[in-house]
């Protein structure tokens, strides 16, 4: 013990090589049901491994097959490749129904987020049953984000990874047509001209800020 | 349901039996915003360009007809009609340059806006439903491999830890003599313990001093020793209710007996 | 099955490429919940497909991979390869202060040893129950040393490198004496004054010669 040499004794604590890390990625991400993330990762495999690079080359070698390695937010999971889902339907657990009050409000706390139940109540037009929210939240598809630092400091709603994972998506910068949702303005909180019946005096500056700052949270 | 109605209404007849559902199904809107955008759906026009003052013009229409129909309508359905009445004035006549706030064309450009974003939201709703998704067109690992918790408990002490507890044990070492010297001291145990032997016999009030161990009372040491402890214990078996005390003056003897209740 | 010559309504029917074939076992052992039979496969596969043959090919393609296609009785399964079952282990480790009885036992086998059981209890004044030796030896912070050359040949303990290492002791020599303890004020607990006529000064002697006499041994 002695007598080695610095390179002789890195070389103990030296990593795995990357094939080696790529199979150890692939196990973890294979055996667990959840999301695992890069951290999560590393944290289980020996020191010095670089899982954000082994999830890369595990990512590509899945590419086309019948499993696919896909991003959820910040972690990784593995997943069956859409068009294969006529071969599964004895899996298919029926999802609880969701009615268009619950759908609509999940919908604008998603393209929204973060987004008050003031907010979600003005895009509706009607006021957001307790129970609508309390469902989304039960089904972890919507978390509280921060409070909004407005008057009244209202608490926020934002989807959550699960959420994520459920609907196929990366990040919530992958919703469908949010890009062009958000180029015809109509993300914009406006504020209503003067006083409206169904509008309320909401800071401008406050809603512009808010939701690039939370997308790139997520 | 009713969306059908008025998105598939062509002619005049097809119109007007889709007002009547409208009417009748009154209950099956979500607010005000909902009936505006359904009727908003007969104009035929790309949301953008829609004319909010015939929007205005339906929605009254709407609220007159369901007052004929004796339909009792929420609150928030006439507010609406208050404020789309009041925007249709303000659109229709010449705007009064004294007059403050904004203007029936902004007002306007608002409520078109919000059907707009209304109706995105409802599209952006259709479409995330529609998105491939987990536990139907893609499915995670049927069978998880549980992660087993392995719990491993790792006992810590500091130096100070051990270097404390080697001084304690030293500095009893040199408690020794003092223990030794104990043969003066009684202790509030031994009180106790001579007490509750004879407390059973004193049923009057009888003299603290009496029930001193033999042998203390002639030592000044060992008496103000025999005398605390002894008090203390007897304080101790009032507390545990056994005894009563009292003591009728300022260092006057302390007298005890048993308490009548106790057998 | 692209020699078919049966026409085109055959053609129609015709079996899915292999390399789709195996894409679709993959999917399936993946997400089911139960180790799957060819049978079963088969059944859940479009028509003419040769769920035996496409295993085969899976099997091959995850050999040497961190998830192996395995079989189970009758059925298959997707599995972690054995070689990587510790990354499906998670440790938590937790930590919990030492008894006052195993320290005190520590403190005494460091400043005395080689010290048998007896010499520790003489100096605790208490009997020290086999578990408090037996903890501080799977700690490895104890060991046994040589037995005592006296009757009934006892055994002794020593503290261990790992101990030395644990306290940030070159040795057990480097531990401060009584002295230093009392200068560094570690020996406060004085008796109360003026109760005995204990000599502050009794012990040092002891103290100072007693202990390398101890270690001397070692």
């Amino acid at each position: 013990m002695t007598d080695k040499t610095e390179g002789e004794i890195d070389s103990l604590f030296e990593a795995p090589p990357m094939a080696e890390q790529e199979r150890m990625v692939e196990a973890v991400l294979f055996a667990s049901a959840e999301p695992v993330t890069v951290r999560d990762l590393e944290h289980r495999m020996p020191h010095g491994c670089d899982a954000g690079q082994a999830l890369e080359h595990l990512r590509n070698r899945y590419e086309g097959r019948g499993v696919r390695v896909v991003r959820v937010g910040e972690a990784w999971a593995v997943r069956t490749a859409p068009d294969l889902g006529f071969l599964m339907q004895k899996e298919t657990v029926e999802t609880r129904k969701l009615s268009r009050a619950a759908i609509e409000t999940l919908a604008i706390i998603a393209y929204h987020q973060p987004c008050t139940r003031a907010e979600i109540e003005e895009i509706r037009g009607v006021s957001v049953s307790r129970g609508t929210i309390d469902q989304l939240i039960e089904m972890e598809w919507v978390r509280l984000g921060r409070r909004r630092m407005t008057p009244g400091r209202p608490v926020t709603f934002v989807v959550t990874p699960v959420f994520l994972d459920h609907f196929g998506l990366e990040s919530a910068r992958d919703l469908p047509g949010l890009k062009e949702l958000r180029a015809a303005g109509l993300l914009e909180n406006r504020p209503p001209p003067g006083s409206m019946p169904l509008g309320e005096d909401r800071n401008e500056d406050d809603a512009d800020d808010g939701q690039p700052e939370l997308f790139e949270e997520e | 349901m009713t969306d059908n109605l008025f998105t598939e209404d062509q002619t005049s007849v097809a119109e007007r039996l889709a007002a009547e559902a409208l009417i009748v199904d009154v209950d099956g809107f979500e607010g005000p915003l909902d009936v505006l955008l359904t009727l908003s759906r007969t104009q035929k026009v790309d949301l953008r360009k829609i004319s909010v003052l015939e929007l205005a013009r339906q929605y009254l229409a709407f609220v007159e007809k369901a007052k004929e129909l004796r339909i009792e309508l929420a609150a928030d359905y006439l507010v609406m009609a208050a404020w789309l009445a009041f925007l249709k004035s303000r659109l229709l006549l010449p705007p009064d340059p004294t007059e403050e706030g904004p203007t029936g064309e902004e007002l306007a450009a608002h409520l078109a806006f919000q059907l707009e974003r209304l109706q995105a939201m409802r599209d952006a709703a259709a479409r995330l439903m529609g998105q491939d998704r987990l536990g139907r067109d893609f499915f995670a690992r049927g069978q998880g491999e549980d992660v087993t918790r392995i719990r491993t408990v790792t006992y810590s002490a500091t130096l100070l830890d051990l270097m404390q507890g080697y001084a304690r044990i030293r500095t009893r070492d040199e408690f020794r003599p003092f223990v030794m010297d104990r043969d003066s001291v009684f202790t509030m145990e031994q009180a106790l313990d001579r007490m509750r032997g004879l407390i059973g016999f004193a049923g009057s009030w009888t003299d603290m001093v009496s029930y001193l161990p033999e042998g203390w009372g002639a030592d000044p040491m060992r008496r103000r020793s025999a005398t605390a402890a002894t008090f203390a214990a007897s304080l101790e078996l009032v507390k545990e209710g056994h005894l009563e005390i009292k003591q009728s003056d300022s260092f006057a003897p302390i007298h005890l007996r048993k308490r009548k209740d106790q057998a």
